[in-house]
């Protein structure tokens, strides 16, 4: 049973980052697409923080007396994710964008149907 | 001796502050990146001598490696720095006159940040980092390719886009897989311990990091994207796309195999695969009638070739395919900036359209011409020293394989003369039919075309210029151990 | 712990909603819901610094733009 | 064939992730270099919140490349989705002029912005001391002029003021990195007195770079919503 507590965030990530890569690879709607790359990142940034998890410390913020610098999680995991969130949504925001001007030009979000879209 | 960290400040806080310019005069502007490239191009050519005798280890922030982000700027560094700054100051110069369509202030801001993260890819020593201005390159040029706003623009920018960030998203992944197990992000302290963990966990984060490198770089199965990208985006745009932006995802994948992994065997498959995009590159080139996409397409070739030659891996494979990276830079930059100019005047982008430039537009006709012959590799230009110097490593290794490799890489630069001598005698040879108001050009579009013109020839001619740093720097890219002494031993 | 394995499996399986439904808003909205289980994730996993920045930009902000981007094209997947 | 073909694509991967993973054991002690900064952050930033000082001290260059990635992403969109004047005036006067959000909505909204407004300034200037900082903070701004946007469908944020507060913020954060290159020799140095850890004037330059960061986030967020209500239609 403890198997499965120590892999639950893994397969979190891991789904996650999978479940994405599939509506990219498989889906044909633009923004469908933009949400599958959305649920890679979400995936990446778990992975990085459990990868910075240690069991039972606590957070790296010393603003309460007696947490002993021997007792607190990876804080570098947590800085990365913070840029990879920011960077995510900026990726986000621009490929939206895009995607609306692919519209106002083909009338479809379907990439089949548009003809420089195909791959 | 000047902080190299000024390198990236100094363009980031004119990009920022380009609006505020924009407030005294609209027109200010455009001129900002030539002046901030200027000072890039001033700092790198200062950094030259300095850094030959002795590589510089820069902390930011003040505390010693690995605690803190450094730019390690070594041989490689100063030299791809050099190249960065100077390609890009050139197609800024060819921008002034050149971008017409609205908003031209968010252009030239974009533009700029493009070359700093491209600046920042080739001089950080921190993993995490080198993802960061990546990242950074990648977006700008999404937008870049966009800016048009035309249907084909904006299709080409979400197919990139797609790509490029699956691509970003492997190489985070690759990077997080190494922390877990090396708890460190500086590159040097990760390969200081590579030998340390087990090979097939070094096996699949490498994979992941070539595999989201190689999308920028576009090698073979990952290419995909280029071909629309780089046709649709305004030709100054493509200039730096080819000439510099690929240039440093094989930076990226070359980072990764020789200093970080020390992957030798792994490096006979990347030299295959090299070849295949080569091939498949040029033989798609060869079909096109669209002069754009025929650029792009010799462009995935090219990059075969330095994959080719990077993957050879002897000191002098390594050496000629840096030269190849100066000569493709100059060349493909020089083609896409005529090339551009040509569409603009002629208003399609056909090849048959051309035909009969070469009487009304001698200067732009003149520049095509050198570009494609110092790419196809003709004496006496620069690309003729970097397909010979290519050919003579593969020679040298002595092992059956790379002879069948170097026919084929042969049969590959025929099929390459072939279209190119096609659109050489299209401008030249033939009566064209509406060309006959047409004029020639002048001013900002002229003068770096004659720059990239006469560097090609000075560098053909007298390649010792360059050797130097080159040798240096493929000294940097196979000696690993010294890499890793540079950051952590020493001062 | 028992609590964190649920919240995992509901939002895997909002995941797998996200990617079947037709009605791109309600496929947003399982998005948002697997940001917002994402962010209580890393609550437990002691970084709430990066807890705060997924709830109010991935579950927030992120939600926002793409009602903003479905309102501007087109709702249903065809 | 597409589908098979990228089903077997993710398995390899996942293959790949079950090997990977079963090499970093989760919850186990695996901190290294970060040790470093657990130890002596506290001593060297005056920060105690080790999440902020790495993030803005010991690795400040890449939040400036966040910083930067962002403001691409705002510069881009913008430039994306730009519309020239006269069109975009055009669009203007065919849009429905009596669209209006409900009572309550707006009354909430009005009453809720400052406060929202006051609650993002306080995790930015509080990033040293307790969770958050300026990219929380700067968020929890962009959703206050994300509820006035849709509770006055009609009003605006002023594009020039907002564009120059961003540029302005983005050259102080670079300014206080050469101020640093300038004093101590090295880029983002934290050159100003630490102060006594724990509270709100402490830790030299961490407070002012996430105020500005708070500031460029806020605007930069709300820029790219502005612009995508209004440009695309």
């Amino acid at each position: 049973m403890s198997g499965i507590y120590n892999w639950m965030y893994y397969i979190a990530s891991g789904g996650l980052i999978l479940i994405g890569l599939y509506i990219v690879l498989v889906k044909t709607n633009l923004i469908k697409i933009v949400i599958g790359l959305n649920f890679i990142d979400t995936g990446i940034n778990i992975l990085l923080i459990c990868i910075g998890y240690v069991r039972g410390r606590t957070a790296p913020i010393f603003s309460r007396p007696g947490i002993s610098p021997a007792n607190v999680v990876d804080p570098v995991p947590q800085a990365l994710v913070l840029t990879a969130i920011v960077i995510g949504v900026a990726v986000l925001a621009l490929a939206l964008s895009i995607v609306i001007k692919v519209y106002q030009h083909n009338k479809t979000l379907n990439v089949t149907k548009i003809k420089g879209l195909k791959w | 001796m000047v902080n190299p960290s000024l390198l990236i400040a100094v363009p980031l806080a004119f990009a920022f502050s380009i609006p505020l310019f924009g407030l005294v005069s609209k027109k200010i502007g455009k001129y900002i990146p030539v002046v901030a490239l200027l000072i890039n191009v001033g700092i790198s050519f200062i950094l030259i001598p300095q850094i030959l005798k002795k590589p510089a280890v820069v902390s930011i922030g003040g505390w010693s490696p690995p605690f803190c982000i450094n730019l390690v700027v070594g041989p490689l560094g100063v030299f791809l720095v050099t190249l960065i700054s100077s390609i890009g100051l050139l197609v800024a110069i060819y921008a002034i006159s050149y971008i017409k369509e609205e908003p031209t202030e968010k252009y030239h801001m974009l533009f700029l940040l493009l070359i700093t993260g491209a600046t920042g890819i080739v001089l950080t020593g921190d993993i995490f980092n080198l993802f960061v201005f990546f990242e950074i390159l990648c977006i700008s040029s999404y937008a870049l390719v966009a800016y048009n706003k035309d249907k084909e623009g904006t299709e080409a920018a979400m197919k990139y886009l797609i790509q490029g960030s699956v691509g970003s998203s492997f190489v985070l992944i690759g990077i997080a897989l190494l922390y877990g197990m090396f708890g460190t992000l500086n590159m040097a302290d990760i390969a200081s311990r590579v030998t340390s963990a087990d090979p097939t966990f070094l096996f699949i984060s490498l994979a992941f990091l070539i595999t989201g490198f190689g999308i920028e770089a576009a090698v073979f199965p990952l290419n995909a994207w280029l071909p629309d990208a780089h046709s649709s985006a305004p030709s100054s745009i493509s200039a730096i796309l080819s000439g510099i932006a690929i240039k440093t995802g094989v930076y990226g994948v070359a980072r990764m195999i020789y200093t970080i992994f020390n992957a030798d065997g792994i490096l006979t498959f990347i030299a295959f695969l090299g070849l295949l995009t080569l091939l498949i590159g040029e033989m798609s080139a060869f079909r096109q009638n669209d002069i754009k996409r025929l650029l792009a397409y010799s462009s995935i070739g090219q990059i075969g070739l330095i994959v080719f030659a990077l993957g050879i891996a002897t000191s002098l494979g390594v050496f000629a395919g840096l030269f190849q990276i100066v000569s493709h830079a100059l060349a493909k930059a020089l083609l896409f900036l005529a090339a551009g100019y040509m569409i603009y005047r002629v208003g399609s982008k056909s090849i048959d359209s051309l035909s009969g430039l070469g009487r009304k537009m001698p200067l732009t006709s003149f520049a095509f011409t050198i570009g494609s012959f110092s790419l196809i590799g003709l004496p006496p230009f620069a690309g003729f020293i970097s397909k010979f110097s290519i050919v003579y490593a593969a020679i040298q290794v002595k092992k059956p394989i790379f002879l069948v490799f170097v026919v084929i890489a042969l049969i590959a630069t025929v099929i390459e003369a072939g279209y190119f001598f096609k659109v050489v005698q299209n401008l030249y040879f033939k009566e064209g039919k509406n060309v006959d108001n047409v004029t020639e050009t002048s001013g900002y579009i002229i003068v770096p075309m004659i720059i990239l013109v006469i560097s090609i020839i000075v560098i053909g001619i007298h390649p010792q210029f360059i050797t130097g740093l080159l040798k240096g720097a493929a000294g940097e890219l196979l000696g690993r151990t010294g890499y890793i002494g540079w950051v952590l031993g020493g001062s | 712990m028992i609590f964190q394995l649920i919240l995992i499996f509901i939002m895997i399986i909002l995941a797998v909603a996200a990617s079947l439904f037709k009605d791109l808003i309600n496929a947003v909205v399982a998005c948002a819901a697997v940001s917002l289980i994402t962010s209580i994730l890393f609550y437990f996993l002691q970084a709430p610094d990066v807890a705060m920045a997924e709830a109010a930009i991935g579950a927030g902000l992120t939600t926002a733009v793409f009602i903003i981007a479905i309102r501007k094209t087109e709702r249903y997947e065809k | 064939m597409r589908r098979i073909v990228s089903i077997i694509i993710l398995i390899i991967i996942a293959v790949g992730f079950i090997f990977a993973f079963s090499k970093i054991p989760f919850g186990k002690d695996k901190i290294n270099v970060a040790n470093y900064y657990i130890k002596k952050g506290i001593k060297q930033t005056g920060a105690v919140n080790i999440v902020t000082s790495v993030v803005l001290n010991y690795r400040g260059f890449d939040t400036l490349g966040e910083v930067t990635v962002l403001f691409i992403a705002a510069v881009g969109l913008g430039a994306v989705l730009f519309v020239e004047r006269k069109i975009q005036k055009n669009m203007d006067d065919k849009e429905d002029k009596t669209k209006r959000a409900s009572l309550i909505l707006r009354t909430g909204s009005r009453l809720l912005f400052p406060l929202i407004l006051l609650f993002g300034a306080y995790i930015f200037v509080h990033g040293h001391l307790t969770p958050g900082g300026g990219f929380q903070g700067g968020a929890i701004i962009a959703s206050g002029f994300l509820l006035m946007y849709l509770a006055f469908p009609k009003q605006r944020i002023n594009k020039k003021t907002s564009g120059l507060a961003e540029s302005l913020s983005g050259l102080i954060f670079v300014g206080i990195g050469l101020l640093g290159l300038v004093f101590s020799g090295y880029f983002l140095t934290n050159f100003l007195p630490k102060g006594i850890p724990n509270t709100l004037f402490s830790a030299g330059i961490i407070p002012i770079i996430y105020i500005a960061i708070g500031f460029k986030v806020g605007f930069e967020l709300t820029g790219i919503i502005d612009d995508l209500l209004e440009r695309s239609r």
